[in-house]
């Protein structure tokens, strides 16, 4: 292994360094607030690594490259895992019953293995990450043990994650077996052309496993579930980060697949990406869980995401990747209103804990509003230039059912975030169900206002980011 | 000797997925819930182990490292969940554990 | 169609030890059919304790430090497959093998240290309840 | 020019404060506005055209749309009607709103609401506008809603927004299509490449066309995308005033105007918008006479007015769609503020037939009223504002071939018009007076009462007298020397308005008849009413009744529960029922989930399959 390579790796060092810090931190003494601060900077030393990278295209070993694309999606990665990490701090702390360090071992663990994801190259690493990043996500789900509903959302995501990887790994072995490489686009050259029936049903397979951990129809069942008995930093965590990470590579196993111009996987895709739309938002219609509801949206989000998927070339990249930025950041915000807002006892996830938040929390409130005003795709939000791109993507490649299934669909999901909001503005007819809110964090602020001014640069004037974008998706070819 | 025809090595672990998925789908108890996902796991490890024996490859064994060290974690978390989902409802049946739905 | 096994290695010894072992473990369950006394009487189907009349159900909750222990066993015995997958190939793989295998064991008892302090590895002694005291407590250092 | 952006209001703390900083941001936009106006007649620049690029939006490939401003006449003309009307409207709520909760909101929402609609006139490309178009529909949809206590303005406010997204898909889907095929979303650039790329009347003209009409036809509330506008009146009336008379229901007429270049080759889209505005003209008039609530008479009214604008539209004649716009906003925010002095006046009271006798309780207001009802219904010749523009377009509809009968519709609309226009002022303000009304005068109040009355009253002479003095009138002056050139009706335009005025007093005649000496009990139904006035002997002919009133009822009773209306409740309906049987498949049973992934996984394999021996 060369000094570049160490280079290259550094990222992931950092973070599994600073698990194992951790570790043995907490076997000296336990403190919340000095975990905090080194799984903050680990992320951060981690984000820096990636900007100090090397500038070229590098293979580490041949499991794992490290190229524009990787540097791009594992920059969103972390980033979004620093705001999980900062928002956790106070969440935990409020819990006081919890015992609440190790929680921040498994989301350093859990990035690692996204990381990976967006570095893979090659079967094994894709497997190793997917369940480096899967086993932490068990978990931090049931990590509150006490709460019963919690644990029974770790066992759904258990049992269930588990059949599908199973799924996934028997697809990987029969296109092992066609081609006789684990590496993914020698075994795409192998395959070039002609599939046979045996190889077509590992690949469907395989798409399946990833379909499942995106939550696409029909594999979207466990989504509400599971968030809603996550506490709320590991659903936000599971909405974004992991999301993220497995279209992360996706994009990549499709490029070099070339699974977008294959009839068969493109004509199956889009059919699901139909369902996927359509199921999200009818499902979030009259959800009045707000967990629920930001789950269905963000499955409703991944078919909305298929599409520019789809539509593939450098534009079709581009959409996804400023997609699922702005997804990101919105969705983040939204969570990080909820975890603000959390109690001792539970989740601020009821219709009923924002009737009235503009009174209580006027700047909470906006910053909740025009959270999920991106989220529906209005202008002069990041989501609405996100969606912009993915319509545009859509009609570049001529989807126009696609495209047709966006827009409706989407019409119906303004109906549901905005029941959120005007709840938020509404008069509370009885006192809080919440006691009211403990004096926000400094750090959860500092993050709020980081994700408000993220949201609004994107929504405003997007053209440095996307031009970044761009860059970082023609390397990943 | 004689040998194993890849082939047939491929149906047998077709068939343990297919049995591990058969009984993640039947059974109730979860114990036999989780023994069902190992059942899957170790048709898609033999189906490796078919392959690369076929191709005289070690990746395909390495590949079944990884998959009985995912397996045993899945083992550990899951029997702690087992343990947990016990505590509170006193029942190992699955189906048990609704109360998030809608 | 190529085979399932590589040609070349000798498949008797494993055959051998196969049919060793069926031949044991029937033998021994076989003799003791044929020869062993059989009886019908009352307390046949009590569990043997030292000729104590048993008491209570058979079906003791087990403490869960046992669970636990048996966990570890798992986990620790697989990584040590991989520990064993090096060795097969130490001298091909060099230092650079050398160094990443002594990272991984390090991990490894990094892990078993935070295991131990956290009391995971005491059985039913006084040092666990300790621990949990501890684990209330601590929070009033913080923030 | 920049500075109209920053205009986004201040939420401020104290009342007083509030009310300085809204009205005193819209005034101080609505100066800078005059001298933009001032300084553009003063320095006409060769094209026409000022236009400043602020900074790079998006960039897409070779696409990259600029935030940038751009102004000539059509904006001009716009960007003065609406800061003028929003300031007097702003000055008006000052006091109007005062008692209400949520002062602060109010402000905060309808400056919001000035700076969109501003943005959307002044984009210089369809994506810019798009955005304003956004922000408009947004504000309605909060100001709506703004008395969020009532259940039942939560419920028409997300009717108004969700009606209107339907419109917008389609625009937005246009948008695409123009882009992907023009390579711009640049006004001035489509509207240059339009004509060389695409041949007049050929199919994605056309579709482009009918997809942006589709966005215009559910701001404008035409059909068949009216129904959220009625509905929306359950906002205040200053809002009702500002936002479904004045300014964004008229985005789809200024759309339209603004992309003429575009909808010139699409002729049967042309067609269409001609047979819609009629159509919705005529509907929307029968739908007032129908109504017992006053602001929803003046909501009808609205849509009605719109239908006339884009009559015109529909033949080119887009200055005089403008024309009409202006005098529109100006009479329109007249009526609904006056309108909402007698609610209010009258604790919230919005049934006519307990209104009477108010003409001597609230002269003011009866005068202002008046005027405006005049300018509504065309009745006074030349004099009135919306005479004038009203008989510019119906002129024009004379003057296209062709043009007869929607001259014909034309002028049955403006005889139903001055119907419902003055059964709502003689219901309103004669007869005896059957309610105490609470007398205050407040100055704020009047004010933009009586010089909206002023210029309802006497915008017609200004644009006459200019007229004759070779002053560019003001559909020279926004269209130039276009397509159909207004001097060519001029000799028509005496028979042509002489009919109209004919209609409009024959209108007055009518409703004078029926509610001026007897009238009915509250609680009667209209049509009773009406057919024991026709039994009384008050009645027409046969011939009338089978021609007019009958129609009248039919249409009045269907339009009681509007079935357009009833089509969205069984699309909401539908969307809901879907939403219980997916919601049914959310058990929380991890074994049905297991046998969800299983067949899904079953079902993936087995169609790849199938479509890869589809395929080869």
């Amino acid at each position: 292994m060369t000094l570049e390579q160490i280079r290259a790796l550094l990222p992931l060092i950092i973070l599994v360094g600073a698990a194992v810090a951790i570790m043995l931190g907490l076997a000296v003494r336990r403190n919340h607030a000095f975990t905090v601060a080194v799984a903050v900077g680990s992320l951060a030393a981690a984000i820096l690594s990636l900007a100090l990278g090397p500038t070229v295209a590098t293979p580490i070993t041949p499991l794992l490259r490290l190229d524009g694309f990787s540097v791009f999606f594992s920059g969103l990665i972390l980033a979004a895992s620093l705001f999980v990490a900062v928002l956790s701090h106070g969440y935990w702390n409020r819990r006081r019953t919890v015992i609440s360090e190790e929680f921040y071992i498994l989301l350093l663990l859990a990035a690692a293995g996204s990381v990976t994801l967006t570095m893979a190259v090659h079967f094994a690493s894709f497997f190793l990450g997917l369940e480096i990043l899967s086993g932490s996500l068990y978990a931090m789900i049931a990590y509150e043990r006490d709460r019963q509903a919690a644990v029974e959302a770790g066992i759904k995501y258990l049992v269930l994650a588990g059949g599908s990887s199973a799924v996934l790994l028997f697809g990987m072995a029969l296109v092992y077996a066609r081609t006789g490489t684990l590496d993914m686009a020698a075994a795409a050259a192998k395959l070039a052309g002609a599939l046979d029936v045996l190889t077509l049903a590992g690949v469907a397979m395989i798409l399946v496993g990833i379909g499942f951990k995106l939550a696409l129809a029909p594999f979207h069942l466990w989504a509400a579930d599971v968030y809603e008995g996550a506490p709320a930093p590991t659903a936000a965590y599971a909405a974004t980060v992991s999301k993220g990470a497995i279209f992360a590579l996706l994009v990549r196993l499709a490029a070099a697949m070339d699974i977008q111009s294959n009839p068969p996987f493109q004509a199956t895709l889009a059919a699901a990406a139909v369902i996927t739309m359509f199921a999200g938002n009818l499902l979030a219609l009259r959800q009045s869980n707000l967990k629920r509801l930001l789950a269905y949206s963000s499955i409703a989000h991944m078919g909305y995401l298929l599409v520019a998927f789809l539509a593939a070339g450098t534009l079709g990249r581009t959409a996804v990747g400023f997609y699922l930025a702005a997804y990101i950041i919105t969705t983040l915000g939204v969570f990080a209103v909820m975890i603000v807002l959390s109690g001792t006892e539970r989740d601020a996830d009821r219709l009923e804990d924002y009737i009235g938040l503009s009174r209580a929390h006027p700047l909470l409130a906006a910053v909740f509003a025009g959270m999920l005003l991106s989220l529906a795709g209005l202008p002069l939000t990041a989501g609405f230039v996100g969606k912009f791109y993915l319509l545009a993507a859509g009609v570049g490649a001529h989807l126009w059912v696609l495209v047709a299934a966006l827009v409706i669909s989407s019409t119906i999901s303004l109906f549901y975030y905005l029941r959120f909001i005007a709840a938020a503005y509404a008069q509370p007819a009885a006192p809080p169900a919440l006691p009211a809110a403990v004096a926000m964090p400094r750090l959860a602020r500092l993050a709020i206002a980081v994700l408000v001014i993220l949201l609004l640069w994107l929504g405003v004037y997007p053209a440095a980011v996307i031009r970044a974008i761009q860059e970082a998706v023609a390397i990943g070819r | 000797m004689t040998t194993v025809p890849m082939m047939h090595a491929m149906i047998v672990a077709a068939i343990l997925l297919g049995l591990g998925l058969t009984g993640l789908l039947v059974r109730r108890n979860i114990m036999f819930t989780l023994l069902s996902i190992e059942i899957m796991l170790n048709g898609a490890g033999l189906a490796f182990i078919a392959a690369a024996a076929h191709w005289k490859q070690a990746d395909g064994q390495v590949m079944y490292l990884f998959i009985i060290t995912m397996a045993a974690v899945e083992v550990a978390v899951g029997l702690a969940l087992v343990l947990q989902m016990y505590h509170h409802l006193r029942t190992l049946d699955l189906d048990a554990a609704s109360s998030m739905k809608g | 169609m190529p085979g399932l096994l590589a040609d070349g290695v000798e498949l008797w010894p494993l055959a051998l030890y196969f049919v060793a072992v069926v031949v044991l473990a029937g033998g021994i369950l076989g003799l003791s059919y044929v020869l062993g006394e059989r009886h019908r009487e009352r307390a046949t189907g009590m569990p043997y304790e030292s000729g104590m009349i048993p008491t209570g159900s058979a079906r003791v909750r087990m403490p869960v430090e046992f669970y636990l222990v048996a966990l570890f066993f798992v986990i620790f015995d697989l990584e040590a497959v991989f520990i064993f997958g090096w060795a097969i190939s130490a001298r091909q793989l060099g230092w650079a093998g050398y160094v990443e295998v002594v990272i991984f064991i390090a991990v490894l008892v990094s892990a078993l240290v935070y295991l131990w302090r956290q009391g995971a590895l005491d059985w039913g002694t006084a040092r666990r309840a300790g621990a949990d005291r501890d684990r209330s407590g601590r929070r009033h250092g913080d923030e | 020019m920049a500075g109209f952006v920053a205009l986004v209001a201040g939420r401020a703390l104290s009342k007083r404060l509030v009310a300085w900083i809204g009205v005193g941001s819209v005034a101080a936009s609505m100066v800078v506005t005059l001298l933009v106006a001032a300084g553009y007649f003063a320095h006409r620049p060769p094209n026409g055209v000022y236009s400043q690029t602020l900074w790079t939006w998006i960039r897409i490939g070779d696409f990259a749309p600029v935030i940038g401003l751009h102004l000539d006449a059509l904006s001009l003309v716009m960007i003065v009607v609406v800061t003028v009307v929003a300031f007097l409207i702003h000055l008006f709520s000052s006091t109007h709103m005062e008692n209400e909760e949520g002062y602060g909101r109010f402000f905060a929402y309808m400056n919001l609401f000035v700076s969109s609609m501003l943005i959307l006139v002044l984009a210089d490309n369809l994506l810019l506008l798009y955005l304003g178009w956004e922000g408009v529909g947004l504000c309605s949809y909060l100001l709506i809603g703004f008395w969020y206590r009532i259940p039942a303005n939560g419920h028409a406010a997300m009717k108004a927004f969700i009606i209107t997204r339907v419109g917008d898909a389609a625009m937005a889907v246009g948008l695409f299509l123009i882009f992907w095929s023009l390579g711009t979303l640049d006004i001035s650039q489509i509207s240059q490449r339009a004509p060389q790329q695409w041949p007049a009347g050929c199919g994605l003209a056309v579709a482009a066309a009918a997809l942006l009409l589709g966005g215009a036809v559910g701001k404008s509330a035409q059909l068949p995308l009216q129904t959220w506008l009625p509905d929306a009146m359950a906002g205040p009336s200053p809002v009702s005033a500002l936002i479904h008379a004045a300014t964004m229901v008229t985005a789809g007429v200024y759309l339209i105007a603004r992309m003429n270049a575009l909808f010139a080759l699409a002729p049967v889209v042309q067609g269409v918008i001609v047979v819609i505005g009629a159509a919705t003209m005529l509907l929307a008039a029968f739908s007032a006479l129908a109504q017992h609530d006053i602001k929803r008479v003046l909501a009808y009214s609205t849509i009605s007015q719109i239908g006339y604008m884009f009559m015109a539209l529909g033949i080119g004649a887009w200055g005089a769609a403008i024309l009409h716009f202006a005098s529109h906003a100006f009479f329109k925010a007249l009526l609904f503020l006056a309108a909402g002095v007698v609610i209010q006046r009258l604790g919230d009271e919005h049934d006519m037939f307990r209104m009477g006798g108010l003409r001597k309780q609230l002269p003011l207001v009866f005068w202002t009223f008046l005027a405006g009802a005049l300018s509504l219904s065309a009745a006074l010749p030349i004099l009135t504002a919306g005479s004038y523009s009203k008989d510019t377009i119906l002129t024009l509809l004379h003057a296209v071939p062709g043009g007869k009968t929607a001259l014909a519709a034309g002028l049955l609309g403006v005889i139903v018009t001055s119907i419902y226009t003055f059964r709502m002022v003689f219901l309103t303000f004669f007869g005896p007076a059957k309610m105490q009304a609470e007398r205050t005068n407040r100055l704020p109040e009047s004010i933009p009462l009586v010089l909206l009355a002023l210029v309802a009253a006497f915008g017609g002479v200004a644009g006459l007298a200019g007229q004759n003095a070779n002053w560019p009138g003001l559909v020279q002056f926004v269209q130039g020397g276009s397509s159909v050139a207004p001097a060519a009706g001029e000799a028509a335009i005496s028979h042509v308005a002489l009919g109209a005025i004919a209609a409009s007093w024959l209108g007055l005649a009518i409703a004078a008849a029926l509610y001026l000496r007897r009238r009915p009990a509250p609680a009667g139904e209209t049509e009773s009413a009406l057919h024991r006035l026709l039994a009384a002997g008050w009645g027409f002919d046969a011939l009338y009744d089978r021609l007019f009133v009958r129609p009248w009822l039919w249409i009045a009773r269907v339009n009681r529960s509007d079935i357009v209306d009833s089509f969205y409740e069984a699309i909401g309906q539908a969307t809901v029922a879907l939403h219980g049987m997916m919601s049914g498949s959310q058990t929380g049973r991890t074994r049905q989930y297991a046998t969800g992934v299983a067949l899904g996984t079953i079902l993936f394999i087995a169609l790849m399959v199938l479509l890869r021996f589809w395929h080869s």
